[in-house]
Parts: C-alpha cells; structure tokens; sequence
C-alpha cells in the first residue's frame, strides 16, 4: 500500500478559511493545484434564495468524504486532498463547500477535483434546506 | 422455527423526513436475520409517515450505503437517507 | 454585444494574492468557483529545481489574456474570469499563475478554468528560465 | 518597377533567442507588400544567428499572432515568439 497524506475533511459550522486550504495543499512536488468552491448563490430554480441551511449526518459525511478522498487517491497520483462543507444558515454568498486537490500536473488535478464535488454532491449525507422569498424547502442535488 | 430471537434497532431520521414524521428516530424489534431489504416494510407498519419517503431514500449501515442484502446485527448503527443537497 | 465583467488581469513581479482574486471571483449570481494555481515544483523531468524565472512580452501577455479570457465569456456562461501571472524570479513553492473563474454552475466553471489555463501556457508570450541542480535552461511547454 | 519603396521595422528578440542573439532587437528595412511570411529569410540575411530558431518560432504583429499573408506595415510592432513556457 502506498501511503498518501491524510486528507483535510472538516463538517461543522465553522466558517471556511481557504486560505488554510491553500496552504494545506501546498506541496514541494505538486505543481498544480485546483480548487472548487461553491457559494451561496442569489436565486435557484427562480426562486430569490435568501440563504441556505446546512444539516448533516456528520459522522457518516466524515466516513464517506474518507472514502471518496481514498478513491481519488487510488484513481490519480495526487499529492494533496481538501475536502471541507460548512454546516447550519449561511447568508447569500458565503462559502458552502471547498474541494481542493495538488497534483503533479493539472490534468489530474482539474479530473480529480470534479471528481470530488461530483461525488460528495451524491454521496454525503448533507441535505440543504432552502430560505427563499415567500418560502422554505428542501432541495436535493439532482443526479 | 420454535423460538425467533429479534432484536431492538433503532432507525436515524434526517432532514425532510425527520420534519415530517416529528421524530429523530424510529425504534424497532426485529427478527434476527432481517435484511436491510426488509427494513422498508417494518418502518411503514412501525410508522406510517415515513412510508412517501422509503423509495427515495437509501440505507446507511454503521456509516456506509449498505446493500438489500445486508443482514442486521444486534448494535447496528443504521440511517434513513434522504436524497442529499450537500455542496 | 452582452456586456461582461472586466476580466482580472495581472502580469508582472508582484506577489500573487490568491484572497484578493478569490474576492474579484465572488458574485451573487455564481454558485461555483473554480481556481487553478500553478506554482515551483522541486523537480522538473529529473531535475532538481531551485527556482524558475519568468520573462514576458507584456504587453503582448496581457492583450492575449484578455483575447483567453473573450473566448472563455464567449464559450461559457461565466460571471468573472481572473488571470495572473508572475513574473521573475521564483523560489521553489511559490505561486506562478491562477487562472480562476466563476459561473452559476460548476460544470461550465470547470471546462472554462482548464481551458483558460491550458490556452495561456500554449499562445502567451512568457517564458521560463529552469534553475536547477548544475546548471540553467529555458523551459518550454509541451504542445 | 521602376523604384522600389522601403520601410524601417524592428523586429523584437525574447528569452532564448534575446539571449543566443545577443540583443533586443533586430533592425531591418523592408520593401512595401513584405509579408509576415517573408520574414524569415529577410531576418536570417541580416542576423545569421537568429537562423536556427526561427523554424520553431511565431511572429507577432501589434500584440497579436500574424498569419503569413499578413503584409507589414510601417508603425507595425513586429515580435518573434519563441516556444512560450508560461504557467
């Protein structure tokens, strides 16, 4: 088995500091980096969104964040592996979600970072409760 | 079979499904061997709100996605999981 | 003519700041960003490397950019498209290029970053310089 | 024809070839209706040093990649690109 550097994964509602991000990717060897980071946008579906509410299993979307940043490191040789989602009512624009990936070379690093996203946005036990004008609902990611 | 041993289980609620049944989890007595398959039938007879919400939603077992066929065991961590709206 | 925001585009010897693009990229409309940074790598086809150092054709880098970055509006429904550049001197670590963009879905977020990363290092006028373990050499992309 | 007009044009030098070469620029004066594609040869006659880059180069005109149709001008800011290694 080839040991790789445990992956940053953090759930809670602690606001998302990229720049620790950043400087958690960084690596003597990767020269290239790829970071997603998805924010709290001003409509949805049309509906004017107001802000979002963030509810997770936490333990299982620890579990499961491990899996998916193992399964990114055995399909491309990477170096570093971020994967970070705030929980609890954040206004428009705040940072939701930051997947973040170092690599040798950017090819494997733009793949295995959407990879990732694609992934969390399946498989971890997040749900989103929508605020929006005139209303609340739940809103699921779309397969 | 002379005897059927069962066991309690408890099943985690969350998100829409928590809201609409108004519980955080549904408790059940269950014979050994039930399967995670089987499980959909129990919470509807233990708990007729949840039934809209079985077909939709998947089975975590001790923190992971489990399979139909995977037989509970006394001490099972297990999770009803709405289609997520993570990221 | 649908009127886009000005692209952000910087190419000269002043030190990155990653906070302040990840600032330019925020807008209420966008629900994902996604952010690529190129920086010195320890090692270069076997070589060990202790710095890089950037030269350009400035005037020429920041008028093809903005050329990239036309294409990438063009191409994509995006919000804000940021490129930067760095050049001179720089030690091994050190952040040489970010390209960054952010649009209402990731998808489109995705293809437009590597496009944009990929088209600046085939048609930009910079070069580099390899300062590596014996000796020194000009570097260049590989098609 | 009877005379043959001619203009300035400095064709600008970066990176490896600056450095082979030895300067920032190459001065030539080019006949009227000289193309991007004739600049080769008019580049190699005047600066038989810069001959072997200029196969894997690409010339520039007022900030952008010429084709070699393209005829030059006199005021035009005329650049030979080496293989870039930006990014």
């Amino acid at each position: 088995m080839t040991a790789h550097p445990a992956p940053l994964i953090i759930v809670d509602p602690t606001p998302i500091d990229l720049a620790a991000i950043h400087a958690f990717l960084a690596d003597p060897a990767a020269g290239g980096e790829v970071v997603f980071t998805g924010t709290v946008r001003n409509q949805n579906e049309g509906r004017v969104v107001h802000a979002l509410e963030f509810e997770a299993y936490p333990e299982m979307a620890v579990a499961q964040i491990a899996a998916i940043a193992a399964e990114m490191y055995a399909r491309w040789p990477l170096r570093k592996v971020a994967m970070v989602h705030r929980l609890g009512r954040l206004p428009l624009g705040e940072t939701v979600v930051v997947v973040g990936v170092s690599a040798g070379h950017r090819a494997e690093a733009f793949e295995a970072c959407r990879y990732g996203i694609d992934t969390l946005k399946r498989d971890v036990p997040i749900w989103k409760r929508e605020h929006f004008e005139g209303g609340e609902v739940w809103v699921t990611n779309h397969p | 079979m002379a005897s059927e041993s069962t066991f309690p289980l408890s099943v985690r609620l969350f998100a829409l499904i928590r809201e609409k049944v108004g519980r955080e989890a549904i408790a059940l007595e269950v014979p050994a061997g039930t399967t995670v398959g089987a499980l959909a039938g129990r919470l509807r007879a233990a708990e007729p709100a949840v039934a809209p919400y079985l077909e939709a939603s998947r089975v975590a077992v001790n923190l992971t996605f489990a399979r139909p066929d995977q037989v509970l065991a006394p001490g099972d961590d297990v999770a009803l999981i709405p289609p997520v709206g993570g990221g």
